[in-house]
């Protein structure tokens, strides 16, 4: 079965899962290759057998979809360091028009524009970005605004079971007013 | 004399004077100025159109090669070899071209470079697995409710000390919201509603025109059905069933 | 130097080099480690020798100030089947552009065209777009033209450690003239 090179069949298979972000399926490799897909799965097992053996930093996994390298799960705390997006803190501005969106739900940007005075724009976009708010329709009338409304994981990064538990208003002066 | 029959493609003037200088094997630092004015115009001539940018570019190059061969044509100066060095009209021209050919020989190393890099293979990342995998970190940062809230009272007060200028905040009905008011309404009454009834609660002009338009909306659609028994009569708006059930949801999407 | 746990140190420099689609440099890994960067390169080493000794699909490259895995060259006709296309090979015309940029930085678009004897507007364009320059602010002169310098996918591209490994101009004498 193992045939003419062996070791770089199995080298191309390596290079071919890295360079994949997605996992690859046997056929795939196969058909790269030109090789039936018995013997690549022959490779594979062998990859995988190295991964475990050498104490790699990556290992291979099966998924529905395929085969594909991961980094070792255990490292996921380094890892996590490089991947992971850093975030700024929120602008004030952004923070008001989020609080003008979670209490007047739904709400077009040039209500928010009024409300808050100034133009939301960018900070609309910062809230979206992050899946803070998201559009929900448009309003029916003149020129057909997008309607914004906060998000699920709005909710969640609050501790909020749902927008009924957002403090009344008449709290939130209470807030106001003891926090002066 | 050779034409070639296709023209290489030049990156511009100073291309094609390197070109020429470089087929001619002349000395870059002693241009037979004349031999490659006359190749020069020669190749201008074959190139046939240009566009429009590129030839202006060209052409001033012609203007500059001929006056250079002008100049050199001009009789020296007779003591000029004992006072001083006369500038050789070349001159600027060959620094101009010594300059462009070093980076255009830069550019062919880079090709090397290119092509060499181009069978090396950067891994592809999926950003949006490594997000699922990694989720960012909480969006709000350290923002807690209260600081939410007090944005909200702070955006509020500064709206309320703008209010005398500022257009009140109106309730807005749209066509939309009238449309299901509308509906749930017939539902309630198979037998239909009078067309002033539909009014009887509007108050304010603007909705009035909301809820006619909603209307006319309705009847477009074929929801509704409008009848009126005789001349002046009442107008009845009934709800169009059909087989099967509708709820109001349909209506509205 | 090597401490605790050797293996896990390098196995996790390879998870953190695996998963990273950009070079890291050896500022990043040290920190991410929170290690000496005089061990994380031995630990590159290591990596990197064990990389040629397996003959494993890819090879540790140290490209654009930091370290990266790629596909081991050889495999490039298997590899580039299931890769995302490669953009194009860049012009002449961007390639002198290119070249002028990366001697010359920081330089404004019109020295560009000087040297070139035309216009270089659209290879800019290309350039800026493929993100192998980019601007620096202004020069503070009339009409204050955008200034561009080359950035750090300029070097990924050719290849390069850094910008001293530019292949030096003949014209050594010029170019000290212009740095001054």
């Amino acid at each position: 079965m193992p045939t003419l090179f062996p070791d770089d069949t199995k080298s191309i298979i390596e290079a071919l899962l890295f360079v994949s972000g997605e996992p690859l399926s046997l056929k795939v490799i196969a058909e790269t290759l030109g090789r039936d897909e018995r013997d690549v799965l022959y490779y594979l097992k062998e990859i995988k057998a190295d991964c475990e053996k050498t104490g790699k930093g990556f290992i291979l996994t099966e998924v529905a979809e395929g085969y594909s390298f991961v980094t070792r799960p255990e490292f996921a705390p380094y890892v996590e360091k490089i991947a992971k997006p850093r975030l700024m803190a929120l602008s004030q501005a952004a923070l008001e028009t989020l609080a003008i969106i979670a209490y007047r739900q739904p709400v077009t940007k040039s209500e928010i524009d009024e409300i808050r005075g100034v133009k939301s724009e960018s900070s609309l976009n910062t809230l979206q970005e992050r899946g803070l708010i998201k559009e929900a329709g448009r309003r029916d009338t003149a020129g057909r605004p997008i309607l914004y409304v906060t998000s699920k994981s709005f909710l969640k990064y609050l501790g909020l079971r749902s927008l009924e538990e957002l403090p009344k208003l008449q709290e939130t002066e209470k807030i106001e007013n003891e926090s002066k | 004399m050779n034409y070639e029959v296709k023209i290489p493609d030049f990156e511009g003037p100073l291309d094609v004077l390197l070109h020429l200088i470089e087929k001619n094997e002349i000395d870059i630092y002693d241009i037979p100025i004349a031999l490659i004015t006359e190749q020069y115009l020669e190749y201008l001539a074959g190139v046939g159109e240009l566009d429009l940018e590129l030839t202006s570019e060209f052409l001033l190059m012609a203007c500059t090669l001929l006056s250079i061969k002008v100049k050199m044509l001009l009789p020296k100066h007779k003591k000029a070899e004992e006072d001083e060095i006369e500038e050789d009209p070349r001159q600027a021209l060959v620094e101009k071209l010594l300059e462009y050919k070093q980076y255009k020989e830069k550019a062919a190393e880079f090709k090397n470079m290119e092509t060499a890099q181009s069978i090396a293979f950067w891994r592809e990342v999926d950003e949006v697995k490594l997000l699922s995998e990694f989720p960012a970190a909480n969006p709000l940062g350290s923002v807690s409710l209260q600081d939410m809230l007090k944005a909200y009272c702070h955006v509020l007060r500064r709206a309320e000390r703008k209010k005398e200028v500022i257009s009140i905040d109106r309730e807005e009905i749209t066509i939309q919201e009238k449309i299901r008011e509308i509906v749930t309404a017939l539902e309630e009454r198979p037998g239909g509603v009078v067309f002033y009834e539909l009014f009887s609660s509007v108050r304010r002009p603007d909705e009035v025109v909301v809820t006619f338009l909603a209307l006319l909306e309705l009847a477009r659609r074929g929801v509704v059905m409008l009848r009126q028994s005789g001349l002046f009569a009442d107008i009845i708006v009934f709800l169009r069933i059909e087989e099967g059930e509708r709820t109001s949801a349909n209506f509205v999407s």
